[in-house]
């Protein structure tokens, strides 16, 4: 059992395509994805109209993890409506992930 | 004239509209929203096509040059008033541009609907006009944008990149796609599907429109933070636009119904196709402006009050 | 009288009940299931409104007292056999009151096509009495719940907050808004719509009852819980409320068939409304309970062999 | 036969294709892809069942035998192929017998419009066919890898268990389940459900085949891992089970018509029950084998090329 | 990067609209929901006949945090199908939360 | 309060059913449920054919958490799509858990 990071990030629903494909090259070896409705700085976003979110969390090394925010930060925070955040967590077989 | 407003689809509207004032819990699940917007654009596209499929070349083909003039004009000077006279920034100018540029599916079907209920005839390819109009003014406005504003950092997509995304974008891909379908099936295919595409379609536009209102009806309480500035352009813009559509509709040799609709597709503002793109390529831009004159505004003025004017303008045109 | 019971609808709601035994793993999508009552209040709704347009208002003002009548009485009594000989608890007892209180837009559903497949005539209007039977008793019975029990703890919503809350509610709202819409479209307006909200009626309810009976099915683990007292309560109550309404439904001048139908009203019991309304209004009652009796005991003997019946028994009293 | 090509449900397909390999953001909700399947599954049924109703008993018998006969050999020979010719390891060989054991309701009702655009009679029964041939192959499949794959490890679930979970599986279990519904209604219980169920039949088929070719588009990507070797069954298993599915039928009294469909039904792969079965009971077989031949190889050849081919030969020996 | 507290509620979906009313208004500046089955001690739910739940998750101040526990405690806890619970969670701009 | 363990398994959606009831019978008091789609070593899961994940969340003490996990391991690691973690969060009422 060794403990890794789990990356969540949560950002409008039409950047799941490109961020999946980043951090994926930015080295995590998968990720799970889920709609989900919010609400933040930029407003409610709990429909089609006005947008959702979609909410990504991908299990990294403590490494892969800074590097990932910091490329999201650089790409994408200042103008897209999202959040991101972390915390350890305790994984079974470190081979699936790192 | 009464009776097209006094219809299931107008009075659906007005439901959504109440129901979310009275703060109802009435919802619709995503899904279902997702899968009205598919039907809608699948069957207009395949009606269009089909109607496309009777109707010779050169009937079509100065109709088409107007529709194509009329959304790159629009949004060109629809930025410019927005950027001088409403003193809008750069990304919010263009969204509003895209968004008054382009065209509304639902809008278009309601002046469908209002035709053939006081039984006046129109050209049958106008939904392909609808599908031509649909991605170029969101183009333009998308590049006026990235012309005007020299800070914008690097990462952007490239309006190269963002014109494949809109064509392959789900609304153009279906409109498109199911014109050309219904254009090649003939009347033997068509007469297949239209028992799911054609006879409960006001049924399934009346289930829209009725979330369409519970959505404008939220979006009335953001009606101040736009001013009146922002329900004047609302207002004042469709007109303009389907005035001039009807005109260029009776220049390129429509009908009365072919032109009026025409300038219905002129005067109407996107809230499918648009809104989407705005959020990927002008993420400043701030949807409480688009969003509320697009939906809470331009939509229920062009239900109520703007097809029925438009039709009298036609007729006043035409003789 | 097979055929009834040996219709579509019948048959779907049994093959449900069949599936959830054999642990099928067939399950709706939560946005059908949404999608499905959404159709359902406004296809009730609209078609109520439509052929109440077409009624004479003394036609209506009778039968429509009767109905208030009925669903402010069932609840009283209701609440206090379930207290004195069912010993259940106060939330309990309101919740049981509010579930056959109020009425099922799926039984009405059968009924009417009941009476069709056999021929038999009734009021067009009918459905408007489903729009104004659905929320008083829940009402009442909340408030009954709300005036016995002084434990209650500070921060519990009020009975006129619930009263906002339910008029607002999707069932209600859908089915009095679509009331109202169906009155003022007329024929035309009716007609645009219903190939998608009359025609494909029956297909959808099959569906919906075939859900219903997934639901039902797993529910009748829970019946030893209730034990034999909430099964005789569950046949009971709609036998008595549905020979009282058929009584009140002659008394206000409806005809056989229509009076069977407000008969079988009185005697359903809510599985939309009501189960919604007490887990926020009295999250303490127990839904093993309500929903056991409502969807598991009551709905299935309504719908096999109570209909049936109840139109036996509205004969010997018309003749 | 162009006509046949050219019908909205093969272009759905195709468009799908398209779509996705523009890398469209086209993409169906999952509730929609599942309500679609559920409505595809009892309508199939239905009609199927109220079809059977109308035959005699001996007319049915003998296809019966046959359909059963093809849906246990199929697998037997197809998964020592795949082992020896194919070098696939068990469970891989298991799934793809599983897969063209089993059969594809989508391709079958592909036929049946095929059919009827031509003219062409078969038995209304047919359907039942269908229902009778899902589930055999599938358990057959799974047999032959739990007896061939000793290493298997504890904690698996028994071929019983299986059998149980695959009976009461909701593809088999709404086909069994409406076939009998559809037996038992007769005339007036299909006429109540056939504007849902029936009308827009073709329509709704249309809106899956869309979905169909996004994920076949998005498979064909993984076609290079297969390796020529996969296109080469997927296109030869087929062919010579649709020779065989006819021969079998002619044998058993089938119609032209009726044999052309039964050869399609052998020759079709399943791609709603089997991969959901083999997911949970082989899980060791490699999706990129089992979905990519099936719905990117088989599919697309049996609709846009076998279906025609097969009715050639079915002419062929009919004479 | 700053810790801030991750706090995740559980409840019954009609809730939904004044929980999320209540901890804005308490302090959170925003929240992420999504719909969830489950079963507890009140039981199964995994339908719309019975109910299902809403997942509520909000970004908080461990202050603030506490207040709106305390506060759902007070009004909820007792009468409702529901739980809550939070864990540290590392953030990028503490500005979006606090 | 007391701190107890939040296990997440993401699974293939049809093991939900068998996952649910054996937490339950380890000893778990309840668990919630939300589908999700996800990427990992077994490749994409985000349709209906490919089939998609569950994700289930349970609070449990950490020797249930081990047992859990020790069963999953020997049931399906090797076998299914599958992956499983946990860390430690604060929650109010222990009753309710344990
Ligand atoms: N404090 C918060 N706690 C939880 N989720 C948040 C919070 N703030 C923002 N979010 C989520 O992140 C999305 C984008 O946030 P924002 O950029 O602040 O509008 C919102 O729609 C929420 O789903
Ligand atoms: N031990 C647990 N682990 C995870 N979720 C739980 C747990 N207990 C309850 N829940 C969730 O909280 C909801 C309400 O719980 P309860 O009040 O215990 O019925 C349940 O439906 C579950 O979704
Ligand atoms: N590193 C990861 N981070 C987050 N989720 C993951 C990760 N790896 C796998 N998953 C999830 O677990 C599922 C099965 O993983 P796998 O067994 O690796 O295919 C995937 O479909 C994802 O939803
Ligand atoms: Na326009
Ligand atoms: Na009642
Ligand atoms: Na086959």
């Amino acid at each position: 059992m060794t403990t890794l990071m789990l990356l969540t990030i949560i950002a409008e629903e039409n950047l799941a395509g490109p961020i999946e494909e980043e951090i994926v090259r930015l080295g995590a070896k998968g990720y799970t994805s889920s709609s989900v409705s919010g609400k933040g700085v930029s407003g409610i976003r709990d429909n089609q109209w006005d947008g959702e979110n979609i909410k990504i969390e991908t299990i990294v090394s403590e490494s892969i993890c800074k590097e990932i925010l910091s490329h999201l930060q650089k790409k994408y925070f200042e103008r897209y409506p999202m959040i991101a955040f972390y915390h350890p967590v305790t994984v079974i077989r470190t081979t699936q992930f790192t | 004239m009464l009776t097209s407003i006094l219809s299931p689809m107008v009075l659906a509207f007005l439901l959504g509209i109440v129901a979310s004032r009275l703060k109802s819990d009435l919802k619709y699940p995503d899904s279902l929203y997702q899968s009205l917007t598919l039907y809608l654009l699948i069957a207009i596209g395949l009606k269009g096509g089909y109607k496309l499929s009777l109707a010779a070349f050169d009937e079509v083909i100065w109709p088409a040059i107007a529709a194509i003039l009329l959304c790159c004009l629009i949004p060109l000077w629809t930025y410019g008033v927005m950027r001088k006279a409403g003193r809008f920034s750069i990304p919010n100018a263009a969204a509003l541009a895209a968004h008054y540029g382009s065209v509304s599916a639902v809008t278009f079907s309601a002046a469908l609907a209002f035709h053939e209920s006081l039984g006046i005839s129109f050209e049958g390819f106008m939904p392909s006009m609808l599908a031509m109009m649909e991605i170029p003014a969101i183009l333009i406005a998308i590049s006026l944008a990235r012309m005007n504003d020299t800070s914008s950092s690097t990462g952007q997509a490239s309006v190269k990149e963002i014109a494949r995304e809109l064509l392959a974008g789900k609304s153009s891909l279906l409109l498109i796609g199911f014109v050309l379908i219904g254009l090649v099936v003939g009347k033997t295919g068509w007469e297949q599907v239209s028992p799911l595409f054609d006879m409960p379609f006001k049924g399934v536009l009346t289930l829209f429109l009725l979330e369409a209102g519970l959505v404008a009806g939220r979006k009335l309480s953001d009606l101040r933070k736009g001013g009146l500035l922002l329900i004047g352009f609302g207002i004042m813009f469709p007109i303009l636009h389907a005035a001039l559509g009807i005109w260029f509709g009776k220049m390129a040799g429509l009908s009365l119904g072919g032109a009026t609709i025409l300038g219905v597709l002129a005067g109407s503002a996107s809230y499918i196709a648009a809104p989407a793109a705005c959020r990927v390529a002008l993420p400043e831009a701030n949807p409480s402006y688009y969003l509320t004159a697009a939906l809470a505004i331009t939509f229920p003025f062009n239900i109520l009050i703007g097809i029925p004017l438009y039709h009298e303008f036609a007729v006043y045109l035409f003789n």
